[in-house]
């Protein structure tokens, strides 16, 4: 590890960790969203520096999608999204801190007391491939996994957040055309 | 092949993207004085230039209850990753930074504007700006996916996601002519992240130019500068993926990239004035519903030919 | 000691985030803090992988299913706020207690 | 100084314009219109992206604080403009930019526009997908890029969807005169009109419309286009200049898939519903949504673009209709367009909204010539 990634780490961490206390001392709904935008900006940024780029890019193209359209939803559900009347949302903060803190002193203690390991196997010379000759040979069932938990959220979200069914649109024998929608869609189905 | 990362390509490659995205500028200015009944005069086509000294000069606004920082940051982060996205294309045999994942990190750098143009909108607490900030995130969410399998049909073709490797493999046969299809997608996104023309959706004359009507000066500039610095970076890297680089006979490699690169640039430019806006609330059905199934099968016909021999 | 100087990097992301599911009183708000969790664990075995044992891919394949993770917990949670936000124009957690078994 | 001296002599080189037109002052903004594309500058549409404010038409006293407004919202180098005639206009353009050459040097101070202040939002209401969501109050009009000069309508907006949408009050206007009608009200008047200058009228007036049609469906070339025609009708260029000119605009916009793709569906009137609106002229005879409209419109410029040679045939005002429908001075046909739009607005998003008040353009100032005859009477 050169001195040119162990700054880049310092520099990465150290605004990861400012981005995620923000994300509950900001008031401003829009602020929020963009602040764990940057947290979990520079959470890609350290795993790419930590050599997976592949990794690290897609985590900020993921997460630059995710959090605006959180900051869509959050707006469209909170009051008060652009923190104009500060108003407090929170319950139970001591609790929360005193769990919080406990569990970060557990996991501190155990990071400097537990006798890791040395390093074993070497660095492949291009981690995307490992990455993928995994993902496709021995992790097949892992991929398989994801992939029905994906389609099953897909299908599962859709079905809960809409309240129009196919009947509402097409009529109950399912053979309006075009569909009775708000707004017409562009293949006019 | 390709020398990556000599020192003096950092200054040359954003100089040479704002270099495209004038003559992309005077191009479209030509052709809306021809529309006009205008004479076309080589002054005359560089008269939005004259954006440059206005920002300079105009004094700032400020409006009640915005979100100065973050509407700043918005603002700057279009033109910023534009450039950041040009570290991975090469021209002729030189690129900034030949990175291993180049094709994903354009598509990050281009996603970047995603956030940038929903500040952007967002910042300026008007009405009229965040339904343009809105816009484009519905408008995203219609380009985006075909143009992400548009992306990994070329990189499937060529087996790697370094841009210089999938230049490298077209051997004379370029994808755009086995993968017509993908390299259409791809010159749709490209006018989709720039939003002009027929994606000009975000920053509708209907709304009173959305995300651009409360920017002035240099915030305007950057916004406006970014659209086209963004036309010109996806044109540019329209070259290595489907078009084979630098790759051509007679002329060095900095040459043909030069041709194609100005070629592709043309034709998005003639584009921008054939079409209608096309509106999310109709566009995005058209994408699910047709491009994106037919962009899944357009990544089959490079996997199976890379499985055949 | 870069090593451990990440991996307490991971505990403070995944305890800023427990303190924030824990202390919110939105649902939006909560999600945020599951997501930091999950970036915390994503650093962790991003560190794992590359200090550890790079040689095996198990590190990488966590990174994999925890940032789809983040993707299928956002988009469930924001399909939970809708359908109860349309049911019930609520967006606390608090004012959901009938969910409680 | 030498560096900002000439920084803001070589911006004010094109300035770009604010173009606000007043109630009845259609005839300032054809010429203002057409002087800005000829000397190729910008024409904006917020006041943050203009250099010039250029107020075009009578003073109207009810209105006077909306130029004022858009006036306070411009940032500096700025200078004010105002064109009461469509002669004057190009020599106030001409005097706006050497003055927005010299004048007014910075630094300035930043500009605190006071048109905005927060949007007034009230309660949460029902969406359009059954979510309660928070809904704003806002004005569209009276003064909007590619917009009826005049026209307000009060929307309550959830998202970019319209909920519900009412006219505002019309203006009190001073000396009214529709320049579209204005052949349909010298023959009732009893004036001998040929019947060639009223279709040529009227054959400009769909051209405007399908221009300010074309600008808000997003296509600014065909717009051009389209009031480059008008702009030759109104200074008499003969039939076969640009006829053939006029068969190829129809080509391109009115067979367009894309744009009968993007614009079907929207702003559905039946003829029926119509006629019982009291709706005549292009919209009714169309008898449909938008696309039907545009259609219409081109259909009719062709057909008006053959009679512009019938200098013997005197205009019967009733028989042929004015630009917008049947002409009734006691109720203009535009009164009628504009009393559709609340009904046809509600449940729309807000580029369709734009689309349908486009595809309807109702004329202001004809309404006013009702109240004018009322107040006299």
């Amino acid at each position: 590890m050169g001195v040119t990634n162990t700054v880049l780490l310092w520099v990465l961490g150290v605004l990861a960790l400012t981005g995620g206390v923000l994300v509950f001392t900001l008031n401003s709904m829009a602020r929020v969203a963009f602040s764990l935008l940057g947290c979990l900006v520079c959470v890609g940024g350290v795993v790419t520096v930590l050599g997976l780029p592949y990794l690290g890019v897609v985590i900020v193209l993921m997460m630059v999608m995710e959090m605006v359209i959180m900051a869509v939803f959050m707006i469209a559900y909170m009051m008060n999204p652009a923190g104009l009347m500060p108003m407090s949302m929170v319950h139970n903060t001591r609790g929360a801190l005193v769990i919080s803190g406990a569990v970060l002193a557990a996991l501190v203690a155990g990071i400097f007391l537990v006798p890791w390991p040395g390093r074993t196997g070497a660095r492949p010379k291009d981690s995307t491939f490992q990455l993928g000759m995994s993902l496709m040979a021995d992790q097949m069932l892992t991929m398989v996994t994801l992939g029905f938990v994906l389609l099953a959220t897909m299908v599962g979200a859709t079905v809960l957040a809409t309240r129009r069914g196919r009947y509402d649109r097409f009529g109950d024998e399912l053979d309006r055309r075009p569909a009775e929608d708000p707004a017409g869609g562009g293949v006019g189905r | 092949m390709v020398d990556a990362g000599k020192w003096w390509t950092l200054p040359v490659a954003p100089a040479l993207l704002l270099g495209f995205a004038v003559l992309a500028v005077a191009g479209k200015t030509a052709l809306d004085d021809r529309g006009a009944g205008r004479s076309v005069t080589p002054v005359g086509v560089l008269r939005p230039l004259l954006a440059v000294p206005r920002a300079l000069v105009a004094q700032p606004r400020r409006l009640p209850a915005s979100d100065r920082l973050l509407w700043r940051l918005g603002v700057v982060t279009v033109p910023v990753a534009a450039v950041l996205s040009t570290l991975v294309i090469p021209f002729g045999n030189h690129v900034v930074a030949d990175l291993s994942v180049g094709v994903v990190w354009f598509n990050a750098m281009e996603v970047l504007t995603w956030a940038g143009l929903w500040l952007a909108g967002w910042g300026p607490n008007a009405a009229f700006s965040l339904v343009g900030g809105y816009r484009f995130l519905a408008q995203g969410l219609a380009y985006e996916l075909p143009l992400m399998f548009a992306l990994i049909s070329a990189a499937t073709g060529a087996q790697s996601l370094r841009v210089t490797d999938i230049a490298g493999a077209q051997h004379g046969l370029w994808y755009a002519v086995w993968m017509p299809f993908a390299f259409a997608v791809h010159l749709t996104g490209v006018l989709a992240f720039s939003f002009l023309g027929p994606f000009a959706y975000p920053a509708g004359r209907d709304i009173a130019d959305g995300v651009l009507g409360e920017t002035s000066g240099v915030d305007r500039l950057l916004l406006r500068a970014g659209r086209w610095l963004w036309l010109a970076a996806g044109a540019a890297m329209a070259v290595p993926l489907f078009l084979g680089g630098g790759a051509g006979p007679g002329l060095p490699a900095w040459a043909w990239s030069l041709v194609k690169t100005v070629l592709v640039l043309g034709l998005l430019v003639w584009v921008l004035r054939r079409l209608p806006a096309l509106r999310a609330d109709r566009y995005v059905e058209l994408a699910w519903v047709v491009l994106l199934p037919a962009a899944i099968v357009q990544v089959l016909v490079p996997a199976l030919v890379d499985l055949g021999p | 000691m870069t090593f451990e100087l990440l991996l307490v990097l991971a505990a403070g992301l995944f305890s800023t985030g427990l303190y924030g599911a824990l202390s919110q009183q939105s649902i939006v708000m909560i999600m945020m803090g599951i997501e930091l969790m999950t970036g915390g664990v994503v650093v962790a075995a991003a560190v794992f992988w590359s200090f550890l044992s790079p040689g095996a891919s198990g590190g990488q394949v966590l990174v994999v299913a925890a940032v789809l993770a983040m993707a299928v917990e956002m988009a469930m949670g924001f399909a939970v706020t809708t359908a109860i936000y349309r049911a019930r124009r609520v967006d606390m957690a608090d004012m959901a207690e009938d969910l409680k078994g | 100084m030498g560096l900002t001296d000439f920084l803001v002599r070589a911006a004010a080189r094109r300035p770009s314009v604010l173009l606000v037109t007043m109630p009845g002052g259609t005839p300032v903004r054809l010429a203002a219109e057409r002087e800005l594309r000829c000397r190729g500058w910008a024409e904006a549409s917020t006041p943050a992206g203009a250099d010039l404010l250029l107020v075009a038409g009578p003073d109207c006293p009810a209105l006077r604080s909306g130029p004022d407004r858009l006036w306070d919202d411009m940032s500096r180098p700025r200078v004010r403009l105002r064109a009461e005639t469509a002669e004057a206009v190009a020599p106030v353009l001409d005097e706006g930019r050497a003055r927005l050459g010299e004048t007014e040097r910075g630094p300035y101070g930043a500009v605190d526009p006071r048109g905005h202040g927060g949007p007034p939002m009230a309660g949460p209401g029902e969406d359009r997908d059954g979510l309660t969501l928070d809904r704003l109050h806002l004005s569209l009009g009276p003064f909007l890029a590619d917009w009826p000069a005049g026209l307000v309508v009060r929307v309550v907006l959830q998202g970019d969807v319209i909920r519900r949408a009412r006219l505002g009050e019309p203006y009190e206007t001073g000396p009214a005169d529709p320049f579209w009608s204005r052949p349909w009200i010298r023959a009732s008047a009893g004036e001998p009109v040929p019947v060639a200058e009223a279709a040529r009228r009227r054959a400009a007036a769909h051209l405007d419309s399908l221009g300010r049609l074309s600008a808000v469906a997003g296509w600014p070339a065909e717009a051009v286009a389209a009031r480059r025609l008008r702009d030759d009708l109104l200074e008499g260029a003969p039939a076969d200049a640009v006829l053939p000119r006029t068969m190829r605009l129809a080509r391109r916009v009115g067979r367009s898939r894309s744009l009968y793709r993007l614009t079907w569906g929207i702003g559905p009137l039946t003829a029926a519903d119509a006629h019982a609106a009291g709706v005549s002229g292009p919209a009714a005879r169309a008898g449909g949504d938008v696309p039907a409209r545009y259609r219409q419109w081109l259909s009719d410029t062709l057909d008006d673009m053959r009679r512009l040679d019938d200098t013997t045939t005197l205009l019967d005002p009733v028989a042929e209709e004015s630009p917008r429908g049947r002409w009734d001075t006691q109720r203009p046909p535009s009164a009628a367009l504009a009393g559709l739009l609340p009904r046809l607005l509600e449940g729309t998003e807000l580029a369709a909204a734009r689309l349908v008040v486009a595809s309807l353009d109702p004329d202001p100032d004809e309404p006013a010539v009702r109240r004018q005859e009322v107040a006299r009477g």
